[in-house]
């Protein structure tokens, strides 16, 4: 551990604290599904929803790590995220709807159903190949990263910042939006793709697949926290920090600010494009909504809720306010938004440092 | 409400569990416990605008219900929650009613997506969901009871009705509508069935355009032109309830009267013309399995009903609305007839059910999971009411398999 | 050879009321027995060419045509009900009105158009001479003459040449369908164009002319089709302009990043609902809710811009996307807020009658009167504001302070103040464009959520901080929008322009009219 | 560092919107020498170093650096040439702390792999201790830079040049805001420099620069007055006009 990493004492503890508190999170999240086996009189029973809405929630969380990634270290203040991780998502869900083969209720060999009553013949070229799981996963990395490169490329390099870059990416995954809801894309239009059979040879409905995705997901959580982890500490999220503050000063220090944001970027897009990618096999479905640009800022707003630029509050905001939403939803299904609405304000407002600039004013 | 305290403090815990992971909810019944009926119907989001709607109608009957002594000795109680028109939490949601709140039945969904991503959770927890709206069809699930029109009810007798002398003898047809699976199926069965009519694909133009699409300059505009071939032309439009109040603003502005290009709409009812000034629209039509000016006894006490419910004698009634009513009487029948409310139960006593409908027929319940429904269609009136020219003589039994879609010939049963 | 036989009714009819009155009542025969039946007998009251039909037939065209039991019809006015011909009055106890469709309405139409070819009430004429047209038959062809022989008015005339051409060519006589050929090529009315195509079948030997006819009437039809698009792409543009006005100000000049500015224009539209409800107590202001709507709208929204402003974007100045954030959650309460007051359901907005149907513009390019009307609209309230930045005190506060706070504040212009009002201002106009966009679009409480994103395309595509850029922006994205539509469709159209503009602002990121300032440097 | 390069500027002239910044503007800095570049604001030495360090691109002219033409790259690339620059209101990364600051200036690989796998040898530490001992932040090392006054901010910016290791310093206005004993060393320090490598010193303060005591240009709307020693020009007689006119 060198000199210049060594944090200051007070945020010492601070992050000493949280570490554990996340560590001890995980841990409990990891319990669930066994807990969930229990029988149901049990007192620590968990219920099938609880799980799979946690293992939905998991995938939310490492969506929030990716933004953070891009808006808390880089200053990219991305309004299109929520296209990377539904692009991740149709990835998936492509993979999903070639595994039903014949079982469509036409009974099609190849074409997925909404594919034979729209009267398709053979499969759209984009389609082949996402029968084999290895090359779904690619795409789940590929189709987001290379979006994210030819956008950020483009915006990056004419110098595009601040909300001008946020007003760009919403307008793409709005367009892209606009583009997926047509059925003529061969995405299944509105409808997206649903009703999906097995994965890897699994039937999906089953209590072993779904908690097998469970640990999938919060492996990945892991996985892109310890990554972002490893980025965060070294000198080049340092660099990052710095391009955030003080973009210009960095370039005469000799950095080409272009690459580095570049490649934040594009990580960012696949980390949300993998999350996508666990998403739709428990939620069951894909579909254009997921574009909509209000979901991109919603994401945002967890980070913000949680605390930019400290990767334990991205994963705390997203679960915060989804647990909030999914609480509210059935508690309060007329006043959730005012709450939800009212909690952006008030974050953007008092906690500028969200939820864990709370903890630290504690510490001091 | 004092009724959804139970479910308010279990999903509380349910949200804090998760943040905390505490151990979650435990069901404890009490012994006579009441039944409790899902409504999972968006009550934000773009959907609210007709699903509000809907939610206040199983409201009404809950209450109803509770009043005429519930069902079995039992009471009846709504879980009310909000899938914010979000597909994704249409799942979410449908599995929270059935694993956390333990709902024996519940009355929910308008869109199809929103239908097809609850489905395979009703499938998978074997839950019992009544889908109160019209639709392409292709579907049949022992899960789900569809108690709106298929196509063969609604889309095919109104063309059918366009192509007879009384409708106009149109020649050719405007197929427009909004971008999604409703609109594209029925489209292309109505193609099918337009060509078996010896309507040449020529004659035939089919647009589609995004949900809540307002500038329809250019289509209408097209749908002239296209009109001006010297053929008598009508326009078959499955348009999404919101799109089309500037739809027919275009139409009346643009001068496109009934008499010229006569209009039919699966999508628009009462609740959508309420929005609008109808008076340019008088004379186009819409087909549906109720109207609201249906003239019977049933009717008038459903509409008594809803207008005292919601305290408003102008609040209007419309097709999903009686469907989901029709839907209810016949699940408290088939309770009542099963003695539980166990699904599996529930469901075959479900087959058969008979109910005096508030469009004047009598509906049944086929083993196909859809009703038999009279087709009417009514013309459009000032006062944003509906003025039935023509209806079928009986209730129709529904054809959820398109036989214009050529696909089904081969399509493996069950 | 019917002609004479009907000049010489037409004539009868007039002289001796008695005669007709039989003729009369048996073509009265079974109206509204059914709508086959109902149809048939207004195409005879039409054929009789007996003026005194004409009450009868309006009141069945306004459904006060009631119809009792035995047969007889009776009229309801507003004097009482009175039996139909005979005029005396009557009971209307177990009467019930006779019903339409579209049928009988095709056959009122033809029939009324008739009878009141002669009519003393100008605009009755012309109503008449396009219904005739349309319902063209041959045994118009006496009548049309007569009328054109009287008729003085040159519109009216020409519409009469048309129907008398139309019915021509109905005519068996060769000659006669040459010279209503002839007539209808000369036009450059899609109605004639169709009435062509329409007899081409029944006439296989005229094909060749009846072609060359259509030929002609497409290649004046062209021109007009295309200004008709560039209208449409105008009147696209001139609604986003109106809904991106208010963010040109509020973004634009000040840097504020307000994602509830869609709500604003919603609330815009609500307040011109509440109007409209509150004037049904008074007729008299009825037609005058719309522009009465205006300023209540731009008060309302900027008392609640204002209220936002102060309350609490001025916290987060100097942090544009803190503000995003924030707003969007406003949004979201403002949105449920009216959901929750007004209900879920569109709410009616009744255009006012100068705000219906087609004008004819010089040329023929008939263009939609709301659309005409909010086009204006859209330039006047461009205009206003550019007069409220450049020529009043407030814009030249609100320039200085946008361009060097410190500097203004030290000569004592209250920096707080300006700032307020700036916000109130832009809000203001995203009320008045709410009230315009209430003509076209859904009052719901969703109406702003699909504007936001066009708007802040058109601001930034524009340039930041410029009007100008702001205008050109609009109108640029409408019509190309617009002519890209017919090919690509409208999905693929707006997706085409939206990639087109992010490229675009790759290229020029400060936008058409690039401006320095505050706000640039956002 | 020997035989390093020749800065060459030749005719360069910078137009904003009408306005000349700089108007055909010549000046040659050869390596090693330390010159001082004086003149009335707006007289346009900011801008020059904005061409010079590809921050603005000049409207017409030349600007070499021994053989490569600057007007062709950009500021990392010119950075990464060997052309460090301290601005004239002293920027750097507040939410870092010094040694980080300076950790980030050091000469080292500057692509995003290489920070990712950069690792902190003991000789990069031993580098950055002792600037930081030369410019007296030793104790403030693990600081955050956002809480350094005004002075050691200078201080700190300097010490980053350093890290570049550049062939070429362009130092804006280093002594604004110090106290006299610190402008001493920062004299003291510039001299120390030079000769090793290029430096261009941007100053008001003539005191400085007479300590300086290197060949001095001074600039005047955009171009070339005077230039020779301090005392030549001092009394260049356009040049008095030209202070003391205004």
């Amino acid at each position: 551990m060198s000199l210049a990493v060594l944090p200051a004492a007070p945020d010492a503890r601070l992050r000493l604290g949280l570490r554990a508190g996340l560590g001890l999170f995980i841990l409990l999240l990891a319990v669930m599904p066994l807990l969930n086996l229990l029988p149901v009189s049990h007192p620590l029973h968990v219920s099938d929803f609880l799980v799979s809405i946690t293992g939905k929630w998991i995938c939310y969380a490492i969506l929030a790590l990716s933004l953070d990634l891009a808006w808390g270290y880089a200053g990219i203040l991305s309004l299109g995220h929520g296209a990377f991780f539904a692009l991740g998502g149709y990835a998936m869900g492509m993979h999903l709807m070639r595994l039903i083969g014949p079982r469509g209720s036409y009974g099609h060999p190849i074409l997925p159903d909404f594919m034979v009553f729209l009267g398709y013949q053979e499969l759209p070229w984009y389609w082949l190949g996402f029968d084999s799981f290895p090359f779904a996963m690619l795409m789940v990395l590929l189709v987001p990263g290379t979006l994210a490169l030819v956008v950020g490329w483009l915006s990056f390099r004419s110098r595009i910042t601040g909300v001008y870059l946020s007003i760009l990416t919403q307008a793409m995954t709005f367009a892209l939006m606009l583009a997926f809801f047509r059925n003529d894309m061969g995405f299944g239009g509105n409808n997206g793709f649903t009703d999906f059979k097995e994965l890897l040879g699994q039937p999906l409905n089953t209590t072993a697949m779904r908690s097998g995705l469970f640990y999938a997901s919060l492996l990945a959580l892991v996985l892109s926290f310890l990554l972002c982890l490893r980025i965060t500490r070294s000198k080049y999220g340092r660099v990052l920090t710095a391009i955030r503050d003080a973009e210009s000063r960095v370039r005469f220090l000799g950095y080409d600010t272009t690459r580095h944001k570049l490649f934040a970027f594009v990580l960012s897009a696949m980390l949300a494009g993998v999350a996508g990618a666990l998403y739709v096999p428990q939620v069951g479905i894909i579909n254009p909504g997921e574009f909509s640009p209000a979901n991109s800022i919603e994401a945002v707003i967890w980070v913000a809720v949680g605390g930019r630029g400290t990767l334990v509050g991205a994963v705390l905001g997203a679960f915060t306010v989804n647990g909030l939403k999914t609480w509210l939803t059935s508690a309060a299904p007329d006043l959730w938004l005012f709450v939800l609405g009212g909690l952006f304000v008030l974050v953007t407002l008092f906690l500028p440092k969200g939820l864990i600039g709370l903890a630290k004013g504690r510490t001091k | 409400m004092i009724h959804r305290m139970p479910i308010t403090r279990r999903a509380a815990l349910a949200g804090l569990g998760t943040v905390l992971a505490t151990p979650a909810i435990r069901p404890s019944f009490a012994q006579s416990a009441p039944i409790k009926v899902g409504v999972l119907h968006s009550l934000s989001g773009t959907m609210a605008i007709s699903e509000t709607a809907l939610r206040d109608t199983v409201l009404m009957m809950v209450e109803a219900q509770n009043a005429a002594g519930g069902i079995l000795g039992r009471r009846l109680e709504a879980v009310v929650v909000d899938p914010a028109s979000n597909w994704p939490l249409f799942a979410e949601k449908a599995r929270e009613l059935l694993a956390v709140s333990k709902v024996d039945v519940t009355f929910g969904c308008w869109t199809s997506v929103s239908r097809k991503s609850v489905l395979p959770v009703y499938e998978e927890l074997n839950g019992l969901l009544f889908y109160p709206v019209q639709y392409e069809g292709e579907e049949e699930s022992k899960n789900i009871f569809y108690t709106g029109a298929a196509p063969n009810q609604q889309a095919i007798p109104a063309v059918e009705y366009l192509l007879s002398a009384d409708g106009g003898e149109a020649k050719r047809i405007a197929l427009l509508g909004t971008d999604y699976v409703y609109p594209r199926t029925t489209n292309r069965i109505l193609r099918n069935f337009l060509i078996s009519k010896g309507i040449p694909e020529s004659d035939i133009m089919e647009e589609y355009t995004p949900f809540g699409h307002s500038d329809w300059q250019g289509i209408v505009s097209r749908v002239k032109r296209f009109a001006g071939e010297g053929k008598k032309t009508a326009i078959v439009s499955t348009i999404n309830g919101d799109a089309n109040v500037p739809f027919y603003r275009e139409l009346g502005n643009q001068g496109i009267k009934a008499e010229d290009i006569p209009s039919v709409a699966f999508s628009v009812g009462e609740e959508e013309l309420a929005g609008i000034d109808a008076r340019p629209l008088v004379g186009h039509l819409a087909a549906w399995n109720y109207f609201m000016s249906v003239e019977s006894p049933v009717n008038t006490q459903f509409k008594a009903l809803w207008q005292s419910y919601i305290k408003n004698p102008r609040r209007v009634t419309n097709d999903p609305m009686e469907a989901t009513y029709t839907g209810f009487k016949m699940w408290a029948q088939a309770v009542a007839k099963a003695g539980t409310t166990s699904v599996d139960a529930v469901r075959t006593a479900m087959i058969g059910q008979k109910v005096d409908a508030p469009c004047g027929y009598t509906e049944e319940m086929h083993a196909n999971h859809h009703l038999s429904k009279p087709v009417m269609i009514g013309e459009i009136q000032a006062d944003g009411q509906f003025n039935i020219v023509w209806k079928t003589p009986t209730a129709i039994p529904a054809e959820n398999w398109s036989p214009f879609i050529p696909e089904n010939a081969n399509r493996r049963r069950g | 050879m019917k002609h004479p036989l009907l000049a010489f009714l037409l004539l009868v009819a007039l002289a001796l009321p008695a005669r007709a009155q039989d003729a009369l009542t048996a073509a009265l025969e079974g109206l509204g027995t059914g709508f086959n039946q109902t149809a048939e007998a207004v195409d005879r009251l039409g054929a009789s060419g007996d003026p005194r039909a004409l009450p009868l037939l309006r009141a069945l065209t306004e459904g006060r045509l009631l119809r009792r039991a035995d047969g007889t019809l009776l009229i309801r006015g507003e004097a009482g009900v009175i039996e139909a011909l005979a005029g005396a009055p009557a009971e209307a106890a177990e009467a019930s009105p006779v019903r339409l469709n579209n049928r009988v309405r095709v056959a009122l139409r033809g029939a009324l158009g008739r009878l009141q070819l002669l009519s003393p009430d100008a605009a009755e004429r012309q109503a008449a001479a396009d219904a005739v047209f349309r319902s063209r038959s041959a045994d118009n062809v006496a009548v049309l003459e007569t009328a054109l022989g009287r008729e003085t008015v040159p519109a009216i005339r020409d519409r009469l040449l048309l129907a008398l051409a139309a019915s021509r060519l109905m005519a068996s006589d060769l000659a006669d369908k040459m010279a209503g050929i002839a007539a209808l090529g000369a036009s450059a009315s899609p109605e004639a164009r169709a009435v062509l195509l329409e007899m081409r079948g029944a006439n296989p030997g005229l094909a060749a002319q009846i072609d060359e006819a259509v030929a002609a009437v497409d290649r004046r039809l062209a021109i007009r089709r295309a200004a008709e698009t560039v209208f449409q792409g105008l009147s696209l543009g001139s609604v986003l302009l109106l809904a991106a006005l208010g963010l040109a100000v509020t973004f634009g000049v000040m840097g504020v990043i307000n994602m509830a500015h869609g709500e604003f224009v919603m609330l815009g539209a609500y307040t011109t609902f509440i109007v409209q409800e509150a004037l049904r107590t008074i007729p008299a202001l009825q037609p005058w809710s719309l522009p009465l709507a205006v300023p209540i709208a731009f008060l309302v929204t900027a008392a609640c811009g204002a209220a936002l402003e102060r309350g609490l974007i001025r916290h987060l100045y100097g942090r544009p996307l803190e503000t995003l954030l924030m707003t969007f959650g406003v949004g979201m309460m403002i949105q449920q807020a009216v959901r929750l007051a007004f209900g879920a359901q569109n709410r009616e907005i009744i255009s006012p009658a100068w705000m219906q149907g087609t004008l004819m513009l010089p040329g023929g390019v008939a263009v939609t009167q709301n659309r005409l009307w909010i086009l204006v609209f859209s330039l006047v309230v461009l205009g206003l504001t550019v007069a409220a930045i450049r020529l009043t005190r407030f814009g030249l506060e609100m320039r200085a302070v946008t361009q060097k706070r410190a500097i203004a504040a030290s000569m004592g212009i209250r920096t707080g103040r300006v700032d307020a009002l700036t916000f109130a201002f832009g809000s203001g106009i995203a009320g008045i464009a709410g009230v315009a966009l209430s003509q076209i679009d859904n009052v719901s409480p969703n109406l702003g959520t699909g504007y936001i994103i066009d708007s802040f395309l058109v601001v930034v595509f524009g340039g930041v901080g410029s009007l100008a850029g702001t205008l050109v922006g609009a109108f640029g994205l409408g019509t190309i929008n617009k002519i890209l539509e017919p090919w690509a469709g409208a999905v693929l159209a707006k997706v085409f322009v939206l990639v087109a503009v992010m490229l675009f602002i790759q290229r020029k990121p400060r936008g058409l009219f690039a401006q320095k300032g505050r706000a640039a440097d956002a | 560092m020997s035989g390093g390069r020749r800065l060459y500027l030749d005719g360069v002239s910078v137009v904003f919107d009408g306005f000349r910044a700089l108007n055909n503007l010549s000046l040659i800095v050869e390596p090693g020498e330390l010159r001082s570049v004086i003149g009335p604001n707006g007289a346009g030495k900011t801008t020059m170093m904005d061409v010079i360090t590809g921050k603005t691109r000049p409207t017409q002219g030349t600007v070499n650096f021994g053989e490569i033409d600057l007007t062709r790259m950009d500021e990392a690339g010119i950075a990464n040439l060997g052309i460090g620059r301290k601005f004239q209101k002293p920027t750097m990364f507040d939410a870092l702390t010094v040694f980080e600051n300076m950790e980030l200036a050091l000469k080292a690989p500057r692509g995003p792999i290489a920070c990712l796998r950069w690792k902190l040898t003991g000789g990069a530490r031993a580098q950055i201790e002792q600037t930081l001992e030369e410019i007296g932040l030793q104790e403030r090392a693990q600081d955050l830079a956002g809480i350094l006054s005004h002075g050691q901010r200078q201080w700190l910016e300097i010490g980053m040049l350093l890290m570049q290791d550049p062939e070429l310093l362009l130092v804006d206005e280093p002594v604004a805001g110090m106290t006299d004993a610190e402008t001493e060393q920062t004299a003291a320090l510039l001299v120390r420099i030079a000769g090793r490598r290029s430096v261009v010193v941007v100053e008001h303060d003539l005191e400085f620069v007479r300590a300086l005591g290197r060949r001095v240009t001074v600039l005047c709307d955009g171009s070339v007055l005077s230039e020779g020693s301090i005392d030549h020009v001092q009394n260049d007689p356009r040049v008095i006009e030209v202070y003391l006119g205004r």
